[in-house]
């Protein structure tokens, strides 16, 4: 039986739909969830899409990490459950404190749509085993609030425990401090990542295929579980 | 302040009312006292001045835009026309498609941001109307001078208005155009595109049928938003010397936008509406008017029930407002309850403020007081109707006599310069900035975007159904002669269609001119429309829909004749569409069409602030061969690009430039192959082994086909000219930054 | 050294969705003290020394051209310590 | 009825973009006064009667979990009649 990877959908999210489509074209099962639920219908692990949840009015993903789902996914997420923030999710995992630092403005104060390199740091978290340390891949990243932010102690420490999983190459896309695009916390359950392997799980429609390795590294370790 | 009753107008008949103010004319007014046998309430004033705008009521184009459905050439593929809130078209596989075009030109002027972005939301909704799921947005912007002070203040303003809207509701950005002259310079246009997609058995019409069935109002809460917006900023000339007339602003929130999109799909899902419309210019009087003019009957409204986000609104200004994100449904009574259980999952405010009635009069109340009674087809779809006088303008004449005088390049030296030179200006250079601040990935079937020569999308995974949509318009050419003008705007969209790989279907327009009153532009309008008609009977292509914007000049000065034409192909299987960009090294680059020396019009001119004299004269027939010499060719081209704007310099420069795969080409006559924009012709990329099936294309279309050189190495060479792709990079990625910094 | 504050408002009758956002999240966290919340922007702005009139005036202009949009915004202006 | 108002502003070790687009802008438009520029949020609560201290409180609460992000920002209470 495929493993089952639920999607939540916030008020405001965009991604979920694609989200949904690399996790069925990765080989698992999709499983929507709404945010309005604190019932995450046995899903063996989730994924929070791209998007404004809320409009994103307030500081992106403030106001989702107070959703019913939330409350659910940060106990689970405490006791190892996969767990994979896109953009808007990455964000909401900050807000939420299951992963350090905040993501702010871009430097550059525009939102920025752009196919970008990534260096892959880190190929020991549950959404990155599948690929090989220091590979170099293309996905597209889109965000006006995409600055990675943290103070220096918490850069220290992910730094030395290898807690970055992904970096810009190439372009410094917002200003992020390292050019983190991309962090686990301590257990290498929860993955936040800024750009969207989502948008590249097929030559036709995005820059690369490059992106549906994050949802079969997911998939294998469940295996393993 | 005491409420102004029908009862109150018809017992004081001569209180003074501020018709002149809310922009009617004194026959105007005259007409309305006629048709309700009295004065007009306040609100009915209010709702006769909006609804009797040229935004709304098109009182000066309507005569002219008839010619669409007169000339119409018979579609089999048309499913609903011009007069709905948009066109549909069938795609096949049971797919409808609607798509429509329309501009926020003055209020962009006045506040960038939210002028450009509830643009984008406008038309949004509009499609969200017609039962169809959003799928892509695209954005044709014109500016004054791209160093003028004025363009640094509109152009970040507008270009972020449109992304921060269109990201948020995840629209992807997947076309549009940025043009400068400085004739817009006062008036930017923002004109804005949306394509849906639905099944055929969802299509919703706004009509209000049934007697007892239900009006509900849902979406955002009324406020003072743009209140006299339809009326005073949309139809009058934006002066300075009139502050007053300086409306409030609408403010656009995306995020209640996208929770109503999701809201109204999943009620028409559950087929819960009869009839819907959404609230855009003049509001409530515009919905309400609309939906009962349509029906089948009459309507009562209980205008106390909408909920305010400001309470202190009177009736008229409620009747009036503008603000966004409300839509207006009719529905069965046995079927509100589900209903409003939607609009309650998706947090979105809900009410019930009137019925469908059996009369004939539209009926409006305000705490239990009749303030409006009307018969609503009076308001709605029988308004003024003007038949503008028409003049030539001298300004033609004086253009034919001209001779165009500017430098042409020869040496190898000059013709780098000159290509160096056009790459970089501001038309013609490359529009990251603009577009890397919109999303173009989000729902994940782009299959192309910009700077492709159409947007195409990906309808059904399963049998890669897709669509493709162009916008264009040389207003250069419209100028010189609007007949030809916008003909040539259709045949490029066409081309551009056509040049990706899918077949043109249909067509939309926002036809953006000068004050009507002018009846030197009152004749570039004429001429316009009698082109654009002609033109899609000729091609077979039917126009579904469009906009019309006047008003747009400064003082006597209007801008250039303005008509963007959009036009949506089909693509059985987007698998193989064909993209701009040079694919391999070694491959034959082929010149598909003719050029000639006409360089009216031209970027090259316009550099050396010239217009020119005549404007090319379009061949339909040979463009429409040329676009089945493109479909029937499609599966041996590596690459095609369109030569337009900028002429073959700027193709070849952005073919190459595209994936870093250089070019050497061979051209007589230099300077007029690389700089005329003579309609018609397409560059393409193919492997050798296919010389005798181009050839055979070009014998069975009979459009001439010329091997101007090959693909490959890190330099584009033409002639004894070598710019490596490095500087030609450079040198056309610059100027936006630069001007933006 | 002093800091002047321009406080940047929407005026009251333009849309806040920012602020609508705040008022809606608020209750769902059990805060039910807000009856309207409008959010908008505080700018800080060093300078050197006190502040002189000429300078204030300056802010004043800089306020209307730069840090609001008088279509839709109002300011006001405080000195801090 | 009162307003509460709170004043959120990026810690002084967060670099902030805004602010700093601010201070590069007021030189260009002739305007020198600025040693430099921070950006911030205001939110202008309004409550019924005179704030409790039950309510300030609440606010305080209020603005700790959902108006600031401690791990960037600071903030201040602060109610105006
Ligand atoms: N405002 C805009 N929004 C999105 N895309 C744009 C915009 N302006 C230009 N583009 C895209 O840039 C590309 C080049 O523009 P242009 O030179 O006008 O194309 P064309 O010559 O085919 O008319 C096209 O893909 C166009 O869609
Ligand atoms: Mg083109």
């Amino acid at each position: 039986m495929a493993f089952r990877i639920g999607v939540v959908t916030f008020p405001g999210s965009l991604d979920d739909f694609d989200a949904a489509r690399a996790v069925e074209m990765a080989g698992g099962t999709a499983g929507p969830l709404f945010h309005a639920s604190d019932d995450l219908k046995e899903v063996d692990a989730v994924v929070l899409p791209g998007g404004f949840s809320y409009g994103d009015y307030l500081r992106c993903g403030a106001i989702a990490r107070f959703a019913p789902i939330m409350e659910s996914i940060i106990v689970a997420a405490e006791h190892g459950f996969p767990v994979l923030g896109i953009c808007n999710g990455f964000q909401v995992l900050c807000e939420s404190h299951l992963l350090p630092g905040a993501l702010t403005r871009n430097q550059g104060l525009h939102f920025l749509c752009r196919d970008q390199k990534l260096k892959i740091e880190n190929t020991k978290t549950i959404w990155t085993s599948g690929f090989t340390e220091g590979q170099e891949i293309v996905i597209p990243l889109k965000n006006g609030e995409g600055s990675f932010q943290c103070d220096d102690e918490t850069l220290d420490m992910l730094e030395s425990q290898g807690r970055v999983i992904a970096r810009y190459v190439d372009f410094d896309p917002n200003g992020s401090r390292n050019l983190i695009a991309g962090i686990t916390n301590a257990r290498g359950n929860v993955v936040g990542l800024m750009p969207h392997p989502e948008h590249a799980i097929e030559s036709l429609t995005g820059p690369s295929e490059d992106g549906l390795i994050f949802f079969t590294s997911a998939l294998q370790q469940l295996v393993g579980r | 302040m005491k409420l102004d009753t029908v009862a109150n107008a018809t017992a004081n008949p001569d209180t003074p009312q501020p018709w002149v103010e809310l922009g009617l004319k004194e026959d105007e007014y005259a007409r309305i006292k006629s048709i309700l046998g009295r004065r007009p309430t306040a609100s009915e004033l209010a709702m006769y001045s909006v609804m009797w705008s040229e935004h709304c009521s098109y009182k000066s184009s309507k005569v002219h835009l008839k010619q669409f459905g007169e000339k119409a050439p018979k579609s089999d593929a048309l499913l609903v026309g011009i007069g709905e809130n948009a066109g549909v078209v069938d795609i096949g596989q049971n797919y409808a498609v609607t798509f429509k075009v329309e501009s926020h030109n003055h209020p962009s002027f006045v506040e960038p941001y939210q002028g450009a972005a509830t643009g984008v939301g406008g038309i949004v909704r509009d499609i969200l109307t017609m039962g169809a799921r959003p799928i892509a947005v695209m954005d044709p912007l014109r500016f004054g001078l791209a160093d003028a002070p004025d363009t640094r203040r509109v152009l970040p303003g507008i270009v972020a208005g449109v992304g921060g809207y269109g990201n948020c509701l995840g629209l992807p950005n997947i076309g549009g155009e940025i043009v400068f002259d400085e004739t817009y310079a006062g008036n930017p246009l923002v004109n804005a595109l949306c394509v849906g997609v639905m099944k055929h058995e969802d299509i919703k019409l706004a009509k209000a049928h049934g007697a007892g069935n239900l009006v509900v109002l849902f979406g955002a809460k009324t406020g003072g938003d743009g209140i006299g917006g339809v009326s005073v900023l949309a139809s009058e000339t934006f002066n300075e010397a009139k502050p007053t007339k300086r409306p409030s602003v609408q403010v656009g929130d995306p995020f209640a936008e996208k929770v109503l999109i999701e809201c109204c799909l999943e009620i028409f899902k559950a087929d819960l509406v009869v009839g819907i419309q959404d609230l855009g210019g003049a509001g409530l009087s515009c919905a309400t008017s609309e939906l009962a003019s349509a029906g089948s009957g009459g309507m009562e409204i209980q205008l106390d029930k909408v909920p305010l986000r400001d309470p202190s609104l009177s009736p008229e200004e409620i009747l009036m407002s503008e603000s966004q994100e409300r839509m207006c449904a009719i529905v069965e009574p046995s079927k509100v309850k589900q209903f409003l259980a939607i609009c309650k999952k998706w947090d979105v405010t809900a009410t019930v403020i009137g019925e469908v009635t059996s009369g004939e009069r539209l009926h409006i109340s305000f705490n239990g007081e009749l303030i409006v009674d009307v018969p609503p087809r009076t308001v709605a779809h029988d308004g003024p109707v003007y038949n503008r006088p028409i003049e030539k303008p001298a300004y033609i004449a004086e253009r034919q006599a001209v001779t165009i005088n500017i430098p042409m390049p020869t040496s190898s030296t000059e013709v780098k310069a000159a290509i160096l030179k056009l790459i970089a200006a501001p038309n013609i250079a490359d529009k990251s900035w603009v577009t890397s601040q919109y999303d173009k990935y989000v729902q994940g079937n782009s299959v192309l975007a910009q700077p492709e020569d159409s947007g195409m999308i990906r309808i059904d995974a399963e049998t890669n159904l897709g669509v493709a949509v162009s916008t264009d318009a040389n207003a250069r050419w419209s100028y010189l002669d609007p007949y030809e003008g916008v003909k040539l705007a259709l045949a490029e969209s066409m081309r551009n269609i056509a040049t990706t790989g899918a077949k043109p279907l249909a067509v939309t327009n926002c036809l953006n001119f000068g004050s009507p009153e002018d009846p030197g532009v009152m004749w570039q309008f004429a001429e316009t429309v009698r082109g654009l008609a002609d033109a899609c009977l000729e091609l077979g292509l039917p126009v579904t829909g469009g906009n019309v914007s006047f008003y747009n000049q400064t003082g006597s000065v209007a801008i250039l004749p303005t008509p963007v034409i959009g036009v949506l192909g089909v693509i059985q299987d987007v698998r193989k569409r064909t993209k701009m960009g040079f694919e391999k090294a070694g491959q034959d680059i082929y010149l598909i069409g003719a050029v000639d020396s006409n360089m009216s019009g031209s970027e090259w001119a316009y550099l050396h602030g010239e217009i020119g004299n005549h404007a090319p004269k379009s061949d339909l027939a040979m463009e429409a061969r040329l676009v089945e010499l493109l479909l029937e060719g499609q599966p041996i081209f590596e690459s095609a690009h369109d030569v337009s704007n900028g002429g073959l310099a700027a193709t070849l420069a952005e073919s190459a430039l595209k994936n870093n795969i250089g070019a050497k080409v061979e051209l007589e006559n230099v300077a007029v192959a690389l700089f005329s924009e003579t309609p018609g012709r397409v560059v393409v990329s193919i492997n050798e082994s296919s010389t005798n099936s181009i050839i055979a294309l070009a014998g069975k279309y009979q459009i001439p086909v010329t091997k101007i050189g090959m693909t490959g190495g890190s330099e584009l060479i033409i002639n004894e000219t070598h710019i490596s792709l490095t500087e030609l990079s450079k040198a056309h990625t610059e100027t936006f930054p630069k001007l933006s910094g | 050294m002093a800091t002047i504050v321009v406080e940047v408002m929407l005026k009251p009758e333009i849309l806040d969705p920012q602020g609508q956002a705040v008022a809606s999240a608020l209750p769902r966290l059990g805060f039910n003290f807000a009856k309207a919340v409008r959010q908008g922007k505080r700018f800080e702005i060093e300078i050197d020394g006190e502040p002189t009139p000429a300078q204030i005036a300056q802010v004043e202009d800089a306020a209307h051209k730069l840090l609001s949009n008088p279509v839709i915004e109002t300011y006001v202006i405080k000195v801090e310590k």
